[in-house]
């Protein structure tokens, strides 16, 4: 039941069979986890909660979190943001009742956790363009991302100790393997960039090229711009792109991207959702071929083509 | 552990609690919990999305929303259509371990019986020998999300006779009628159902209402209107299974709101021989089993037969 | 501050939120809050508990219990009858700042003539000049908690029309007729009573429901079902009131859950003129009060008159 | 707005203008208050809430409470436990939702308060009887009695150094002023029974006659008894006896009552409430002479004449 992580794994869906007795009744497929930590992080929370059972996540997939007790009727999709074993660490912004629940825990409070779910980035893809690995995130869309740092880190270490990978051997030829940009409406928010900062310093104490940028909206901490203009400042040919962010910012990063020829882009992308598994068929996303895809079951990462067209 | 089996017309499940339609996608969850699901599904008897004649697209967003202790769903019955349910669901739903009932959902008597005609065919060409022992059928007459058909069918005690009958002379095993609680009386619908052929009554759907969306304050979800469901409606479905555990004489299937052992308890008290899950397996997959083992547990700390307890807040003493 | 102030029929109200009938004993509260909750009543217009023809004494303890988002009640109409509700209630009534909406219930179209005929009488005896600006009446044809009558009224569009034909032939001013919400179709029923002579529907009574005790497995509640109110309900009480708006031209009062601010601008939004707090009135006594003010700003923040905000979520854009 | 406690007050109904501003809300008639301690007292837990406004309470009165934020749609009838301005205690026994989540709050915590409500214990007339104050409390019905031990001690305070009351000076005279009887299922509930034991020595220390007795069910600190029989054993004509606790004790202590002569009794009752003030009719309590009484309104202290007849 309680496996480890495995940490360097491939994208794909992952398998989880969590078992937490719970109060009164067994046999469940959710876990009752514990929360082991609480970070104020600006407007946002990080919540590292301890899953007896997790059995690691590719990033970009998420799990449901309900308080327990709660007054919610369902769980909430959150992204997971990073994991040490059975710690699972989720950001979170407090933006109705729910979330406002689970941003109000201490430590020692109980909350069902079910997942991983979903299907995440393509680590592999990102990393095998011949360029850079381009990080855009808005807001709260930083979740994802330290989760997917880490696991570059991982990869390109593999890589570069002699691993599988055919091309480069040092980690730093031909400038930042990895470039951050972050948007924030203001500074309160950008204080959920703290997990992404210290990611990014791994990184570059292990020796890899990574670079992180911040736009703010407000101007408060330099010119008044987004995400977007930080990207299209910096977007090259053969570049690959991982996106999360507000629906607004996904599209205008699409139009960015599809303007440089050679660039492949995933969107974590979000809808409302009830079940997670694919049983509600309530989190539908209209697809540009017209079809409807499950958020929680198709995606939530998609590549861009399937998204927006081409 | 108490016996919990359970009959519902030829159909025996090994103990009362099963899914509501459109609330588990048992083969999806394979991913997510392995294919133990499939092994030995979590609920006795599984009750797949209503099957349509034709390929719907379903409402469009958003279609769900929490609200006050439940939830509004407006998904509209997308799906690939009997032909393709045909193809490719059966094979798979004709190997699990449990039972299952078919839920059909139509727009007229002639789509329903050309659902069930069709279903009837492709089983007895399929199944084997009698699946009468194995498959039923559950004629959603009470969907609130469709524009026209299903619910205007189940609100009206003559067409529900008509349709139930109609399918009834074609369909040889276990038939159900899922109602709509959205009417003035619905122990006049039970009882036509009944009266033209059904073997049970599932009672009941959901609750008909609506959503406004706080920034554009226009209706929320893409269908304008939509069905509650969750522990918010329970008291009202409770309502409807006890009223019509008193009217009719067929089993019922309970559901609206189930989310704890005590709602199961609460439903076969007011009359239900099963009991469905819908919503509150979103929460957790796994709920229908956990409930069932729960009642066991119930059954046996009050020293009760399930039987016993059937219906027993009908009995004065 | 916007202008808040409505029109129902002939009663010019400060403010649309009001008082459900049933939930505010306005006199009572004097003695928690201070006697400036009658100087300044927290609500626009004061409706108090329905009034029946003869002494009740209401149901059976337990009459009410709290449900998932809401509350189950089954009081039973208990009061002191016609004669003594204008004797001792009549003018402490009349000596209130605001107007007042007094609510009927009865079990035949007679008792309900008997009434509105006794306060008439008794208005242009004791109220002084016109008092058509000051007092309305609301025909209660919907409360589920009483075994015949009121709710089986109100279930019927013929019935509806009658009750409200007579009371209107007999009764000068505003003439609100509430409907239950426990039909097939309450717009044909709003319609009913449109057309019968009603200056303005109010929507909606409770959701019949019922709850099991978990002790003894039997019906919780003296009466065995109640009303469901409260939150729960919410997205049902706001589709009746969008559904009416639709289909009749004359003001509604819509209730149902009534808790936030939100929830008066959604119904607002759906097409009510007025708003009435209901069970949420429990936990705070001055909430109609808090809700208008609330409302003020709600518009001031999005520049919005009242009027405009009236029906929006009907309009296309 | 802000009143001091009128602590020596007669009973009778007492009034409330609290106003606290409330998430968003203005001109409520609760007061948002906060916790300022929680004590674990066996199987239940004493609250202490500081209420904005609150204007003292009588003995028996009740105030209605609900977490901020909450699970519940109602708020919840608790006894005022005791008072200090505007720290208000309450004694409360987790049995269901509501109860559960307000022994879950925590320092700083805030929960909505309305009250006092309803009409509380008449302290005159229990104190001029011409024998004892008899105390009977079983389980959770402990929690109003810390308040009226010390409203007794004020009142006999007042008595002994000379005021208003006709008759004994000395507190002393004749035995104990104040029998206190609790009964409990167990030792784990007797926890509750901490903040009348400090009542009790509190009087003892300035000289007045209070005596405490416990019963247990279990007969796990003692003889398996319970408070009735230890009323049955000491009650005597001209006791005034103050009684709480569950339905089925309350109809046994009537019984030991009404067969000494001269004996008064007082009850807290309980029902189901919704509003607390008298609106909703669904608190109804079927007295002896066959009318039905509000229990908040017109209790929850009733003569037990009123309740059970002759
Ligand atoms: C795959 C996935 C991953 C996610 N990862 C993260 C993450 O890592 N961190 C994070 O903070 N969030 C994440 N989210 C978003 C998060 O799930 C939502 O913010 C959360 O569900 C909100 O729940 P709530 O109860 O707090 O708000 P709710 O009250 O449920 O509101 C949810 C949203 O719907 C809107 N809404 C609700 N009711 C109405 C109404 N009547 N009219 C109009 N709008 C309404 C609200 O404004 C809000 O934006 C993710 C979502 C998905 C699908
Ligand atoms: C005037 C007054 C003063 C009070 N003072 C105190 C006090 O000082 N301390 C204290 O601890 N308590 C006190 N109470 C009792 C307290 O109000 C209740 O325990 C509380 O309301 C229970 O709320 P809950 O949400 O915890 O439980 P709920 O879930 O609301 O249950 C309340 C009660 O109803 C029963 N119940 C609920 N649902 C059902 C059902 N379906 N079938 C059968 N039974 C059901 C439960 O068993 C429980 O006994 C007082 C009550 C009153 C009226
Ligand atoms: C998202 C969703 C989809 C549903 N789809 C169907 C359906 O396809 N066919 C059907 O008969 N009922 C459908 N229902 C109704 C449920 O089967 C059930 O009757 C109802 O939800 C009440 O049960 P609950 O409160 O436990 O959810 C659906 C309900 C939900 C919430
Ligand atoms: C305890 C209680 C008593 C009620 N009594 C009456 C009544 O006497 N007459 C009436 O027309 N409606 C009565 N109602 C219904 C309310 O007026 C209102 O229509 C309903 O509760 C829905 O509003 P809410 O959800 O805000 O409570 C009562 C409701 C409750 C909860
Ligand atoms: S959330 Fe249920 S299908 Fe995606
Ligand atoms: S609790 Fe509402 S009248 Fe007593």
């Amino acid at each position: 039941m309680t496996s480890r992580p495995d940490r360097g794994s491939s994208a794909g869906r992952r398998r989880t069979v969590t078992g937490g007795p719970g109060p009164g009744l067994t046999g469940l497929s959710r876990s009752l986890g514990r929360v082991t930590a609480v970070r104020f992080l600006g407007s946002m929370v990080g919540l590292t909660v301890t899953v007896p059972g997790w059995r690691g996540a590719v990033p970009g997939q998420f799990a449901l979190l309900q308080a327990e007790p709660s007054r919610c009727f369902l769980a909430r999709a959150l992204s997971v943001s990073d994991e040490a074993g059975e710690k699972v660490s989720f950001l979170i912004a407090p933006v109705g009742d729910g979330t406002r629940e689970l941003c109000a825990l201490r430590g020692g409070d109980r909350v069902w956790v079910l997942g991983p779910l979903g299907k995440g980035f393509d680590v592999d893809a990102l990393v095998t363009g011949p360029e850079r690995v381009v990080i855009v995130a808005g807001g709260a869309g930083v979740a994802p991302f330290p989760l997917l740092l880490s696991r570059l880190l991982v990869k390109y270490q593999a890589v570069s100790v002699g691993g599988t990978g055919g091309g480069r051997r040092t980690p730093v030829a031909g400038g930042p393997k990895v470039l951050v940009l972050l948007g924030f409406r203001d500074g309160a928010q950008s204080g959920c960039a703290l997990p992404v900062q210290q990611a990014v310093s791994e990184m570059e104490e292990k020796g890899l090229r990574c670079r992180l940028e911040m736009a703010f909206e407000d101007g408060s901490r330099g010119p008044v711009e987004k995400a977007t203009d930080l990207l299209d400042r910096h977007l090259r040919s053969g570049d690959r792109v991982a996106v999360c962010g507000p629906g607004a910012m996904a599209a205008a990063v699409w139009k960015v991207c599809r303007a440089v020829p050679d660039v492949e882009t995933w969107f974590s992308l979000e809808t409302n959702m009830a079940c997670g598994v694919g049983s509600c068929h309530g989190c539908v996303l209209k697809l540009a071929d017209g079809s409807d895809a499950r958020v929680c079951h198709d995606g939530p990462v998609f590549a861009g083509k399937e998204v927006f067209g081409a | 552990m108490p016996d919990l089996s359970v009959r519902l017309g030829p159909l025996r499940l090994e103990h009362p609690v099963i899914n509501a339609s459109g609330t588990m996608e048992l083969f999806e969850l394979v991913e997510v919990l392995g294919s133990s699901v499939i092994d030995d599904p979590p609920v006795a008897a599984y009750v797949p999305k209503t099957v349509t004649l034709e390929r719907r697209a379903g409402n469009p967003a958003p279609r769900i929303l929490e609200t006050t202790g439940g939830m509004i769903n407006a998904i509209g019955l997308p799906g690939p259509g009997l032909r393709a349910f045909i193809e490719r669901e059966l094979p798979r739903l004709l190997a699990l371990s449990c039972p299952v009932i078919i839920s059909i959902g139509g727009f007229s008597r002639r789509e329903y019986t050309a659902l069930a005609g069709g279903l009837k065919e492709a089983l007895d060409r399929s199944a084997g020998g009698d699946w009468t022992g194995r498959v039923g059928l559950e004629v959603n007459i009470s969907c609130p999300n469709v524009c026209s058909g299903c619910a205007s069918i189940g609100g009206d005690p003559g067409e529900t006779a008509e349709v139930v009958a109609a399918v009834r002379a074609l369909w040889p095993g276990l038939l159900v009628a899922k109602l709509t609680p959205n009417v003035t009386d619905i122990t006049a619908i039970g009882r036509a159902a009944a009266a033209s052929g059904a073997d049970a009554l599932a009672a009941v759907n959901t609750f008909k209402g609506l959503v406004i969306d706080r920034e554009t304050l226009k209706p929320y979800l893409g269908n304008v209107t939509g069905g509650l469901s969750g522990p918010a409606i329970k008291p009202l479905a409770l309502r409807t299974v006890y009223e019509l555990f008193a009217a009719v004489d067929v089993p019922i299937i309970g559901m609206g709101g189930v989310a704890t052992v005590q709602d199961v308890v609460d439903f076969i008290s007011c009359g239900a021989t099963a009991v469905a899950v819908g919503s509150a397996t979103f929460r957790e997959p796994c709920l229908a089993r956990a409930l069932s083992e729960g009642l066991g547990r119930f059954l046996d700390g009050r020293g009760l037969a399930l039987g016993g307890l059937r219906g027993t807040a009908h009995t004065r003493e």
